[in-house]
């Protein structure tokens, strides 16, 4: 690809590998995957800095649209021909993700990131198991790699409303022991929710850590599920963002604390990735969608969430 | 390049123009001397250090912080935001950790990297804004860091949605009396434009003490999610900010500044070019704050400043200050 | 496609859903039976017979024309406008030829024609209001051809510009009160959202005798040169329309709906797409007026009038009335 | 060019000759043409029913922007392989028209015209001076070729600040007996204005009609050289615009009728194209830019308004 990034101007920012930058970043590449966009930018600093669960705040030209847009980091490179790649995954639904699904490759895209918390790997040997719903599936192939990277055992469950809605059906099986697929329609996989084989499942691989990614009902299932199971679970959620900086406020979630008092805490910056057992969900708008029918008969032991990452 | 991508770049303008380095930027606010007229706006920069991730905040003129309120608050519950046309809506309740906190925790910090403050005050009754007046008097009685108070009088999104003190003279100026008997710094008095008459309120503010205005906080609006009927904000109303709102606050500014031109303003209200400041410094004010677009560009501060460093050069002005109150009405 | 070029297309939605002709989209207004909720907003849609070039204007719902004086009235020189973000600001100065001649050269067209007019009247005093009112009731003793009267109270381009009825919620009345006297329609008092309550001049024009109200005119707003400092309309200040201002206009809507669910309501303010038509009747507009969209978009009204069939046909809704003051907030 | 042009719906309007319809109309080419820009579009009901003078609305996607953009109509093609195509020529210099320049051939603008009065054709055999002013000499060239195919004689006064301002000086030759060039600077023809030459080409050409398009200061001294000449003068003026359509009255010009009488005209449909006599210049906010320094010598008889094309 004949590239005119030598145009473009430095990243503004620090250099401290924990801060975000604002950058303008050559299109490289977009295309469909399955009901999806995959959109692939060049942005050096940013996939330097870039850790699973982070995310990035596009400007998007959509008329009369102020507000840059989040979205999950799906992947990056650091090396070869490809280094300094990042890419995103998105639904277009609404004019912001319209306007971005009509770039073309050398448009240049103002981007600033990465921003928020990464999801915590665990510190010890555990089998880990994915759960995603949706586009929320494309961090979870990030954080896959850097897990069995690590030597650690990755299970998947991948669910969507339909077959056509899932994403990432190779990558899910290439990465994992085993993928468990539910839809909601039985088209594909296990008919029902990611939560009507979380207890099997999480039995079945011994699972000692849950991460999942996916709608916010989703994720208070998997979470409440979770907790029934005694397994610590890391949850990215969305919320809608003002600025994705931590300036506004708007973003908030419900956390209860040790103390058992609810504070409520930004989503950009102390999120999106949190213990999914610490969100006060009853606060929160998020309706419980599926639920969990099976009770799991004698969980085995696993660490506790301050054995894996110290208390979050 | 996308809608909110500016195209003058610090970096880019910095070449142009022999007499860049020689524009005096330098403004003064209600007696607070400021390097250049571009601050931030309340509710819009966070603690400052959440921005200081990308710059030393220090390099900006003064950081207006998040109102403080006696008590810690929640906020309200999300839905907090909603996008409309060229700006957006939002009712956060006044999030904020209280005033013992943030003088524990937030002005150490500010302290520490020794930049230039404003205290926005917030509060539900007059006693409670004095409270919060004496509690930052006493954490900074030498106003070593805490340079000016600004009272916001105007935040629609309080519980009580009787009670906006902006919306009636008289109250609104109890609340500045209040302030007024134990404030150690310049006070500016935050109002709202949703008023029959600002200049009726700005003129009770300023007979009760206030040194300054600050012009405007947010419009009252509402969305709906038109398939659910519910409003966007769980809160049913919010305020509207952002360049859809900037003809309402250029033209606060200019009723007041003609009415009253000795009272010296902070416009505030949809900032997002250099231009824009031009319009806010002609209409009448001394500095604009910045809110809205720091969400859409992190370093609209330090790049406004380049800007407008750039825009005087272009054209020969000497001095930002020059350009206050410069706006010529058309002959009849 | 540009920004402002619509997606949907009537010929294109028309093929969607069986049930697209049985959705009734018929409405009332203050006792005027209307076939769908989409009229025009005054000042925005001239006479009616510059639209007529485009289209059969006797198929708009009904036509509210540019306010009406009792003299003739030569306008404001120019400029007269300037564009905003998502929105303009206008200040034409009630340019018109005065009641008699409106009604010897543009009413006999519109009889013609059988275009549903709202006649918009405005003036400088009562007197001026009732007279204005007198002619057209002369001029069309049947409501033949004028179906409501709209009273403009709010026209912030009036060369007194200290007299803005509709800021003071006595003096609004009065203005009422006397059109009331010799009025033979059902009237809409229209109002500006530059008020500190909304809920009081409503009230109160209501307790005067208007029928129902429009909510809202355009809020004053300003722009500068920022070069030459000149404000960008002769005029200095002008009044904002357009897509900026709808989640000001519908937060009027609703807060006058929830106050007296009883008064019916012309919504008006930045209305540009079917989903902004089903927010203001959410908020309680029983039928809403297209102004600034008008100049961008000649077909506005037609347009809207088959998306509409087109939402409620997609989600069952067999009456639009059904959806009128169905905003549900939150549960705290 | 391969054009997916039958996909475009049909403009929606009248299929009157003298109404204006809104289209969907293909991009064919945008070239640069000096500073300028010339856009040419399909455009079949345009092309058809637009006459020299008239305008057109554009609805442009720059950033915020609401409203539509007036543009000249500079040319029509009615036959061949380019039939319904319109060219409009501009100058790139605010949000709108910057991202005018940036659209690409296939792109479908959205573009409501003909809009307002064309200019009126002599209805006898007279010389006619046209007077061109930067972008404004374009919808001059459609009105020669006009005048040309009428068998009347047609001069040219084209002027511009600098040389690298003046629009089609190949045009203009080809199409005018004379052609006079004027800079501000002298770069290119006489140094001046166009008016330091309108006496002396009036008298040189023996024209009995004028008709100019440029910057408004400009038409306000051709106009008032004009009516000291004695030589009728019709004008395509420009103001502010908010719809184009009749439906705003923002863009007013005040025009005195015979009886002394200053009454507001909208420019978009009682104009752009008046009688330069009529216009009371000195309440318009249009100071006099070049004044005409010459007396003329003896002004030649020549036809009245009322002669030419009945009373405007
Ligand atoms: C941390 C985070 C990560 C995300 N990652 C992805 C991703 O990887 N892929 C993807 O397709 N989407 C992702 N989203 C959702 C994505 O941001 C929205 O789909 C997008 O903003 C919608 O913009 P729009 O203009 O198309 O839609 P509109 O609905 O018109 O947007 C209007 C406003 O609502 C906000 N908004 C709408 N939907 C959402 C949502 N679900 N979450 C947050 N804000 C929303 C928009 O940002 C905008 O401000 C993520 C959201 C968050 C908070
Ligand atoms: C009848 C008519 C014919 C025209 N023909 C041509 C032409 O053939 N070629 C060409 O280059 N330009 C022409 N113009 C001017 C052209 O419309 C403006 O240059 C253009 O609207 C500027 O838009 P912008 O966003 O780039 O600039 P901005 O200055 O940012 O525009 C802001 C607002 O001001 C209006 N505006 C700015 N300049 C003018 C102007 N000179 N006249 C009217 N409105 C203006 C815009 O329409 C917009 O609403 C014509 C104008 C009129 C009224
Ligand atoms: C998310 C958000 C939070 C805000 N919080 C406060 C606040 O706490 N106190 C205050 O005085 N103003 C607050 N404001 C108002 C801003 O300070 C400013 O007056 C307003 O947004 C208009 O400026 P802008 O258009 O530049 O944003 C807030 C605005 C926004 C958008
Ligand atoms: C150019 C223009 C002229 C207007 N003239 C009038 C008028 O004569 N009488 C009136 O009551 N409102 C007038 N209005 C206000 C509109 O009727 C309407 O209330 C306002 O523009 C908000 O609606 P919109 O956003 O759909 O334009 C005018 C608005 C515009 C933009
Ligand atoms: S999105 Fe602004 S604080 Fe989180
Ligand atoms: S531009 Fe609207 S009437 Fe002429």
């Amino acid at each position: 690809m004949s590239s005119p990034r030598h145009r473009l101007a430095p990243a503004r920012g620090r250099t401290g590998a924990d801060t975000p930058v604002k950058a303008a970043c050559e299109v490289l590449g977009r295309r469909r995957q399955g009901p999806y966009w995959v959109l692939s930018f060049a942005a050096r600093e940013i996939a330097e800095r870039a850790r699973p669960g982070q995310f990035v705040e596009i400007a998007v030209d959509a008329p009369h649209s102020l507000l840059r847009r989040p979205f999950s980091i799906a992947g990056v490179s650091r090396q070869g021909v490809a280094a300094g790649t990042v890419d995103v995954v998105f639904d277009a639904h609404g004019p912001g993700t319209a306007w971005l699904s009509t770039v073309a490759t050398h448009d240049v895209l103002d981007i600033v990131g990465p921003l928020g918390t990464p999801f915590p790997l665990p510190q010890r040997k555990v089998n880990c198991l994915l759960i995603g719903g949706g586009y929320g599936s494309a961090p979870l192939f990030y954080l896959g790699e850097k897990l069995v990277a690590q030597g650690l055992r990755v299970d998947m469950i991948v669910g969507a409303a339909t077959e056509d809605r899932i994403l990432g059906t190779i990558e899910a099986k290439r990465l994992s022991a085993t993928v468990t697929f539910t839809t909601d329609d039985g088209s594909y996989g296990t008919r029902g929710r990611v939560t009507d084989v979380l207890a099997d499942t999480v039995a079945a691989t011994g699972a000692g850590v849950v991460y999942a990614c996916g709608p916010n009902p989703m994720l208070r299932a998997v979470s409440e599920g979770c907790v029934e199971l005694g397994v610590p679970v890391q949850v990215a959620v969305e919320e809608l963002m003002g600025c994705g900086i931590g300036a506004c406020f708007t973003c908030v979630m419900p956390l209860r604390g040790r103390d058992g008092e609810v504070t409520m805490r930004r989503t950009c910056i102390e999120g999106p990735v949190f213990n999914g057992a610490r969100i006060a969900w009853d606060e929160t708008r998020v309706r419980l969608g599926p639920t969990v029918e099976d009770e799991p008969d004698e969980p085995p032991a696993r660490p506790t969430d301050a054995e894996l990452w110290g208390e979050r | 390049m996308s809608s909110d991508v500016r195209r003058l770049d610090p970096a880019e303008v910095a070449g142009h123009g022999a007499d860049r380095a020689e524009v005096d930027l330098s403004t003064d606010l209600a007696g607070l001397a400021l390097p250049d007229p571009i601050l931030t706006a309340s509710g819009c920069f966070a603690s400052g250090r959440e921005m200081d991730r990308f710059y030393d905040v220090d390099r900006i003129a003064a950081v207006v912080v998040k109102s403080i309120t006696r008590e810690p608050r929640r906020g309200l519950p999300t839905p907090r935001m909603a996008e409309t046309p060229s700006g957006m809506l939002n009712a956060i309740g006044l999030q904020n950790p209280g005033v013992d906190a943030w003088v524990a925790h937030d002005l150490p910090w500010l302290a520490e990297r020794g930049v230039r403050v404003v205290a926005s005050i917030a509060g539900k009754s007059v006693a409670d804004y004095r409270a919060v007046a004496e509690a930052l008097r006493a954490a900074d009685p030498e106003a070593a860091t805490i340079r000016a108070f600004e009272v916001n009088l105007s935040c629609p999104n309080v519980e009580d949605r009787g009670l906006v003190f902006a919306c009636d003279p008289s109250v609104a100026a109890e609340v500045i009396r209040g302030v007024r008997s134990v404030a150690h710094v310049p006070m500016l008095a935050k109002l709202t434009s949703d008023v029959t008459d600002i200049v009726a309120v700005a003129r009770a503010v300023v007979e009760a003490g206030a040194d300054g205005l600050t012009l405007i906080n947010t419009v009252l609006g509402m969305v709906i999610d038109p398939e659910t009927g519910r409003p966007a904000l769980s809160n049913t109303y919010g305020g509207l900010s952002g360049p859809a709102i900037r003809p309402i606050a250029v033209r606060n500014v200019h009723q007041v500044h003609t009415a009253m031109p000795e009272v010296p303003i902070l416009g505030c209200g949809g900032v997002r070019e250099a231009t824009d400041v031009i319009q806010f410094l002609r209409a009448g004010a001394s500095a604009v704050s910045v809110g809205t677009s720091t969400f859409v560009d992190p370093f609209i501060g330090p790049t406004l400043v380049e800007e407008l460093r750039t825009w005087c050069a272009q054209r020969g002005i000497a001095t930002v200050r020059e350009l206050i109150g410069t706006c010529t009405p058309w002959e009849a």
